[in-house]
């Protein structure tokens, strides 16, 4: 059977995520969060950190979450996925729980509540060894809020704390969170993409069967963020990684792979141009920013070669 | 209340509480260590580590995640019990909030510390007072029997159907929890049963009936969810009794949310929270034996608070001095301003006295003067034994 | 009631000896209270401990400030500290000292060698044999219920007998 | 959404199970352009299910059968990722 | 406060908070976004990004690094603004309460807004409520054109050298932060002279006289510290009347720590903070047009409470009604507790009314359904408008 | 001059941190300090973290420092220094400044306040690119409240909230927080140790030169926390170089030196056995550390050659 | 007081407009007042927003329950929401459409065509055109009150003369 | 340590000046032993001042000079690192 029919078949006409929700019109998220619980085999549980996807999937009294969700506070993910999964071991390991198969604890935050306020939280439970999947929704800004900027937000783009105005956008270079999850030496890492889909869902499958923490970072857009049409949204993150400005790749137990190698040449203003928040760069920044582009793909396949 | 010296072992407070957190045997115990609430999660690692309990430990890298992390077990299905003090509670003043606000029946063991700055690790009731409107049932024990009676009655109360809110057991942080005195326990089997097995409406890891927990509300129904808390609150009130009731019969030790002194005949009467009582008990029995008409009340509970009994208890007093050992600068001590919302409409008169903030001691002297001083009209606080406090403000 | 303080350094187990006596008289019969003060001073520094003893139940909380006792396990510390800060004109101060040290002059002193006795012994007792001595100056409690303590509180760390030897042997001294 | 309840009916903590709560519907929310299937054109690959972001694309078992006007924001994602065309954006009746 | 028309500009509250930063012209602003206070941050990046403000905006990753920075900054010798609101100052909580300690004048433009749980982003006051312990000013507007002008005074406030204390100006969320009202802003050069140099006794970048600043206090210094913040409090009362003073001149508009409407001859009072004010005001007018003798005391200064004046500006209403924003479950009102103890030994009957936790709506026919009730004795809190209410708890 | 004559002409009678202090007898902290501040040619401004160092050098109205110094709290030392350094060039940037000599920012917080509790706040500042030194000074555990696990204690160590009990301490691996500092992309990190204080010393120059942020992550010893006498510091921090349990090596603007080869065949164990903290390993559990060290040794190796 | 609610979905202008009526009476003197409505839901999604107008200065802070005035920007949303709640028998609804709508029968309906008008110019703004549109239907603020505050709002962003006439477009629809 | 004073004669904010205070005297803490140099054998290397956690080192200029007891807690890490020995652990005199 087909990957995207095994997906089909999971979700049952039961989305994990069904519409009605509140996100925009072409919002990237949910097809991430669909495409994830999709992909595993056990029944999940959800926590998610306060962003776009938590807040217009659950007026009270709805719920598009069809699986179960737990939301406490912004930054604090990955904290409350530790007490949820301590408590499924604790009574597994007291036989008190009902059933006994095992269940996938995943854990859904945007790179808000990932890079920066969330950052915490989740190192402590890498350093722990809790066993779960820790999804960055990475959309490279405080979408929720209204498009602010986040250690996410790429150098150059323009957002509401980091107008282009007379500058040029955000000054910094991003976090680069993958690799800030690597050296946290956990069993799986990985980059991935929504529109690569594929590559997303079989990532998915080794960080559920990873023997601990496990760390997917996937890019995905903001139509409203980013400033450009929904429709755009295939192409513009396709350009992002055929230019190598995100690359898909994993670290499974310290070794790195380059999932996908980009089939074509792509020059990143393919992925820069066609969006608002970068529209004000000068060619000066882009190739700046190609220049850096270059290094840190350089710095990416040297690891995964050695 | 009398311990009996046959069965009793000395121990501090926070050996005590450990002892209750061994007995109680909770699922999980999420905890970041800080002074003065460090000796109870260390007793109770190390009875993990011998094997003598069973809970899953998680040493989390603060509080908030403390918090964050015993929310998530509570909730998931799990019994859990956290603990800590000062700074730790303040830094996870948000996620206490959120806990009370998800009916998560979290135990707490709170060493009361006061909050910096400037940084000290000692006595006052600061930290507990931050989180006074957060929705958490808060207790203070008087000494070292009573942090751990209180301890293992908390998760009855936490966790009744009525209640659903978590229960921070306050004492105070040195002054009790430090502090070593003969401590009677119950027997391991009598305790375990009398809190029993862990109920909560909708655990998340019934994965077959899921739930959606922790939704955005907006104004058309924040109001009533909200308004649920304060019901539960009030449950709170009763739900305690039934479980101290239900406690006397198990260790012949009977608790009230409050507790009278000598209150029926007299003329002035102080009111606190925590060690001080004992002390104070001490002064009132020595003025009374030089005939004066002076009595305690002692609030148990402080959340909740039981207002008609206190204004039941102190109808009959004319003179009442609120001794709080936290201030809100710029406006009222909380207990006092409590007292007075609870006594309006009385004939009392009540005034506050500030004392004991960052461990400062009070001593028999200086409750004897208050009592001294206090049946004169007085409307401004006064802090007790500061330097220099002749000009207060 | 009677109140004691201890005095030391951070280390020298004044902690444990304010404990010690209070378990020792709660087994007979006693209401209790030991506690220690702190602070940011760290291993070395002066400390000092309490330990309250009284017929009926010990419900202040207080620290003590005029106490009955005071007990001294590092006498280094009469050149720092006033060990005798309120203690009554009859109040009793035990020294851990081969002779009565010059700073207090005029006080009712009582030395017990205890530093050298633990040294003797190769054991590091010296706070367990003060406790004892303690116990035989004031006449209570019973060394048996301080032997019995001391082996309760301590027993399971070292061995037992080294531990009630300890004792035993600062009862004697004063005994 | 539900009639509004008094704080005595309402789930403790705020709870809400799914199965018994309806979710709103946000096909209102579409500016003018819905899509439509040429099913004759469709090779069943279902990717425009997977990229719909609001579940609005009706499956029958595995087989695409077309959308869900109730909720289809009209978001053209699904007509961009067609890879035969099979879908097109057509004005909302309305 | 007429507005005039000829220079008035219309914007919301949180666009006017945004222009009074600008023409303060800080050195340094750390601050992270939330709803609602992001348009304030977002509108001041801009006029830094187009060269209009000098500021040195620190994105910080946290609330609690906001006011840590903020800290820092202030301490250094630099002028500090920052913005918070709900979560935000809840997770800094900690370190508001250190800010106020270490006497660093920070100013704060504060978009109340629900606590979480469950999560809401609209208006109430819990926010402030959980620091109001804390030791920081806390100033109310009541409208866009107050939230500017309360930000332009709060620096100076704020640094005066009997204060040294941070400042919070509060703007009801969304009802005045994304209001827009028309605005009068004083020209730039008037703003920035009436603002000056920032001066603090101990700036920590005069590397030439070095001092250790954040110390450990044990109870023998800690207490009298402690009761500095509640001196410098004291003081903050009558620098605020000198800075709205001096505000007067260069505006025409004159600021009151509380503000009587309509109290001189009153039977009945409400007591608010914030917006609310407004809707009574028209409420109290459309009263009184019936013959009906209410009036209002809008508290404008919540921390310094100006205690006295509020006895004395409500010394002859026999019925007063608190509305609280905000509640604690256990315990009273906060508002309420605090009036309470202002108003004890008075003969007032105090009621206490709870509303619009959470953005619920409050109508002028809510209130002036509490105007109509409250001459009967009762002593329960009442949430209005709670969807069946009819037993209060 | 002799490097240590030219500390000692910095310190000039008149050392940043002076004695008196509360830190127990013979803490190996103070060491620290003054190498590090003594190595710096500029005026000084320290921030610091709670933990034992700043407990027990400030109790009012005593101070240890002689040198401008900060305290907040315990989580929010780089959030502080980050508004100290961030004043100093807004004042700077408008003339306000009285002296216009450069000063050094320099942090100094324990393991607890930089793996940990302090983590956040530290990666956003680096994310910013504040230039501050910040210095961990580890010790591995929370010493100031009674020796707890850290995320720096190391695997087997027994600690209050790791008891060796009937269990083996610490049971999971250290962060590795060099590695995840160097993820950060600041120009300058180095791993350090006391004893080896001209390669600590040298350090301290790169990082108070470089461009941005720069970390130190500096061992050393806690006698109380890790059980051992005093005067056995030098030679137990010693064997943890010479063993290759902490690897001495810098990493500037992403090229990885190692700045001191071991110089003997020391086995780990030279560095574990004296301390009471690890006196219940078995053979076994010895032998498993010791192979976690080859196989961090040579990643490292790795790297440097690169 | 005058009270109006508009109707639009997020990302329509519906905030702008409500601001830009409140700016217009503020220079013909009037005191005024405008704000959204906000929720979690996004782009796309219905959206109130009100403005408040009169004499005397507004203090009240309530939302609009009983507006006088409605505008429609998005005729579609009649399908979903009663855009007449609360409105009075005699109250004005203005909507943007070619002919009344079924939904409002019985209603004070005013249609205006600002969907078209605007697209016929090749402009977006059907707001600026209601906007206009409304200041005629009630006959206050003068028409260049309206436009030099549409100037005075969005004249940096976008070409002021396309501002300008679209005001003027709407205005002259029902003048 | 200075004389108890009232709080309006404290620092604002608790603001320490290390000119202003005077700092304890940290010597009392030894527990019997204080070190004791022979300045012959000494090759003034400065290693015992680099190490010493409690700056008890004493130097004229750049020089040796013994112990600051005042100071000196007694670790013995002076005697440990001093390369020739130079440095005695001795009884304190008390
Ligand atoms: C402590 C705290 N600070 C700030 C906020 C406000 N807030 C909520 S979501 C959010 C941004 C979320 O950004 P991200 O995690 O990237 O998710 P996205 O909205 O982009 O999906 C912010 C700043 C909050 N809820 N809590
Ligand atoms: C928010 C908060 N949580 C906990 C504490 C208690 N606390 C103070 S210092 C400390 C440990 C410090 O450990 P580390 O940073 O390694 O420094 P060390 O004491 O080892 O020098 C702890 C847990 C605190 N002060 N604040
Ligand atoms: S703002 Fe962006 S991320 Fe948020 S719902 Fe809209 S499209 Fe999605
Ligand atoms: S237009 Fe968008 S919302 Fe509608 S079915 Fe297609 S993908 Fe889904
Ligand atoms: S994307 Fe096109 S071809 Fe594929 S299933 Fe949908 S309609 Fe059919
Ligand atoms: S506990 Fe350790 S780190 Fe702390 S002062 Fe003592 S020796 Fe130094
Ligand atoms: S013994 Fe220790 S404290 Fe004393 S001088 Fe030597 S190193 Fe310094
Ligand atoms: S360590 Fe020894 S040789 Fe070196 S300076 Fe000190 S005493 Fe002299
Ligand atoms: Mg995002
Ligand atoms: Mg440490």
């Amino acid at each position: 059977m087909s990957r995207l029919k095994t997906l089909v078949r999971r979700e049952a006409g039961t989305p994990p995520l069904r519409g009605g929700h509140a996100l925009c019109q072409g919002c990237g998220v949910p097809m991430v969060v669909r495409t994830i619980v999709d992909s595993i085999d056990t029944p999940v549980v959800v926590v998610s950190a306060t962003g776009c996807l938590e807040v217009a999937s659950t007026r009270f009294p709805t719920t598009a979450w069809n699986v179960p969700w737990l939301h406490v506070a912004f930054e604090n993910a990955a904290a409350v996925a530790s007490g949820v999964e301590t408590a499924y071991r604790a009574l597994r390991g007291r036989g008190a729980l009902a059933g006994d198969e095992p269940i996938t604890f995943l854990v859904l935050a945007g790179d808000g509540g990932t890079y920066d306020i969330g950052l915490q939280a989740l190192s402590g439970a890498f350093e722990r060894g809790h066993r779960f999947v820790f999804v960055c929704y990475d959309n490279e800004a405080y979408m929720n809020t209204g498009v602010q900027r986040s250690g996410a937000t790429p150098f150059g783009a323009g957002t509401t704390t980091s107008p282009a105005g007379h500058g040029l956008g955000k000054a910094e270079q991003r976090k680069d969170m993958t690799a800030i999850a690597v050296a946290h030496h956990i069993p799986y890492v990985a980059q991935a993409c929504s529109v690569h889909w594929q590559d997303l869902s079989t990532k998915v499958e080794r960080a559920a069967h990873a023997d601990g923490p496990a760390f997917l970072n996937v890019l995905t857009d903001c139509p409203v963020g980013w400033g450009h049409e929904p429709r755009l949204a295939p192409s513009l993150l396709d350009a992002a990684v055929e230019s190598r400005f995100w690359p898909l790749y994993e670290v499974a137990d310290g070794e790195y792979r380059l999932t996908y190698e980009p089939r074509r040449a792509c020059d990143v203003s393919e992925f820069l141009l066609p969006q608002k928040r970068f529209a004000h760069l000068t060619p000066e920044l882009i190739e700046q920013i190609r220049l850096q582009i270059d290094a840190d793909w350089n710095e990416l396949r040297g690891r995964c070669a050695a | 209340m009398r311990t009996s010296a046959i069965s009793a072992r000395v121990m501090t407070g926070g050996e005590a509480a450990a002892e209750a957190m061994r007995q109680i045997d909770p699922d999980v115990v999420p905890v970041y260590p800080i002074t003065p609430q460090t000796p109870i999660i260390q007793g109770f690692a190390k009875f993990v580590a011998d094997g003598r309990a069973r809970a899953e430990i998680v040493n989390v890298e603060s509080e908030h995640s403390a918090m964050s992390a015993a929310i998530g077990s509570a909730l998931a299905g799990a019994r859990t019990i956290t603990a800590t003090s000062s700074q730790g509670l303040a830094l996870m003043a948000e996620v206490v909030y959120i806990a009370a606000a998800m009916r998560a029946p979290v135990v707490m063991a709170l060493g009361n510390r006061a909050l910096s700055g400037p940084i000290n690790i000692h006595c006052d009731h600061s930290d507990s007072m931050l989180v006074r409107d957060s929705g958490a049932i808060q207790l203070f024990a008087e000494n070292a029997q009573e942090a751990y009676d209180l301890m293992v009655m908390a998760p009855r109360i936490a966790e009744h159907p009525d209640v659903l809110l978590p229960v921070l057991v306050c004492q105070d942080g040195f002054t009790i929890t430090h502090s070593a005195e003969p401590v009677v326990l119950l027997a391991d089997g009598a305790a375990r049963r009398f809190v029993g097995d862990y109920r909560i409406p909708h655990p998340l890891l019934e994965v077959s009936t899921p739930t959606t927990q922790g939704p955005f509300a907006m104004p058309d129904y924040y109001y009533e969810l909200r308004h649920q808390q304060v019901a539960a609150m009030a449950a709170a009130l009763s739900v305690f009794d039934e479980v101290a009731e239900a406690f006397e019969h198990i260790s012949g030790r009977r608790y009230h949310s409050i507790e009278p002194y000598e209150l029926e005949d007299a003329d002035r009467a102080l009111v606190c929270l925590g060690s001080t009582g004992g002390t104070v008990k001490d002064v009132v029995d020595e003025l009374r034996a030089q005939g004066e008409r002076v009595g305690l009340l002692e609030v148990r509970a402080f959340r909740p608070l039981p207002v008609d009994r206190i204004r039941a208890a102190l109808r009959f007093v004319p003179w009442v001095a609120v001794l709080d050992r936290a201030d809100s600068p710029g406006g009222r001590p909380p207990l006092y301003a409590e007292l007075l919302a609870t006594l309006h409409r009385t004939d009392a008169h009540v005034q506050s006295y500030v004392y004991g903030l960052g461990g400062r001691e009070l001593h028999p002297d200086d409750i004897a003067g208050v009592f001294a001083r206090m049946s004169q009209e007085r409307l401004e606080p006064e802090y007790v034994g500061l330097r220099e406090a002749e000009c207060p403000v | 009631m009677r109140e004691i303080r201890w005095h030391a350094r951070a280390g020298q187990g004044a902690k444990t000896a304010s404990q010690l006596y209070a378990t020792a008289s709660l087994r007979a019969g006693k209401s209790v209270q030991a506690f220690p003060e702190y602070g940011p001073e760290r291993r070395g520094a002066p400390l000092r401990a309490y330990t309250r003893i009284d017929d009926r139940p010990i419900r202040r909380h207080d620290s003590v400030t005029r106490p009955d006792v005071v007990v001294v396990l590092e006498p280094s510390l009469l050149h720092e500290i006033d060990v005798a800060e309120g203690l009554d004109a009859d109040g009793l101060v035990l020294v851990n000292a081969e002779a009565p040290p010059g700073e207090l002059e005029g006080k009712h002193v009582v030395c017990v060698p205890a530093s050298r006795l633990a040294e003797e012994r190769g054991s590091k007792f010296a706070n367990l044999i003060m406790v004892g001595a303690l116990a035989a100056a004031v006449g209570e409690p019973p060394v048996s219920d301080v032997s019995d303590a001391a082996a309760e509180l301590l027993g399971k760390k070292v061995p037992e007998t080294d531990v009630r030897a300890a004792v035993a042997e600062g009862y004697r001294c004063l005994s | 959404m539900p009639e509004l309840t008094s704080w005595r009916d309402l789930p403790v903590g705020g709870v809400v199970s799914p199965d018994e709560t309806v979710q709103p519907r946000t096909g209102g929310w579409r500016t003018g352009l819905k899509p439509e299937a040429d099913l004759s054109a469709c090779v069943n690959c279902l990717l425009c299910w997977l990229y719909c972001p609001d579940s609005a694309v009706r499956l029958d078992g595995t087989t695409f059968t077309g959308f869900d006007e109730s909720l289809c924001k009209g978001c053209e994602l699904c007509a961009v990722v067609c890879p035969t065309g099979a879908i097109r954006m057509v004005p909302d009746e309305d």
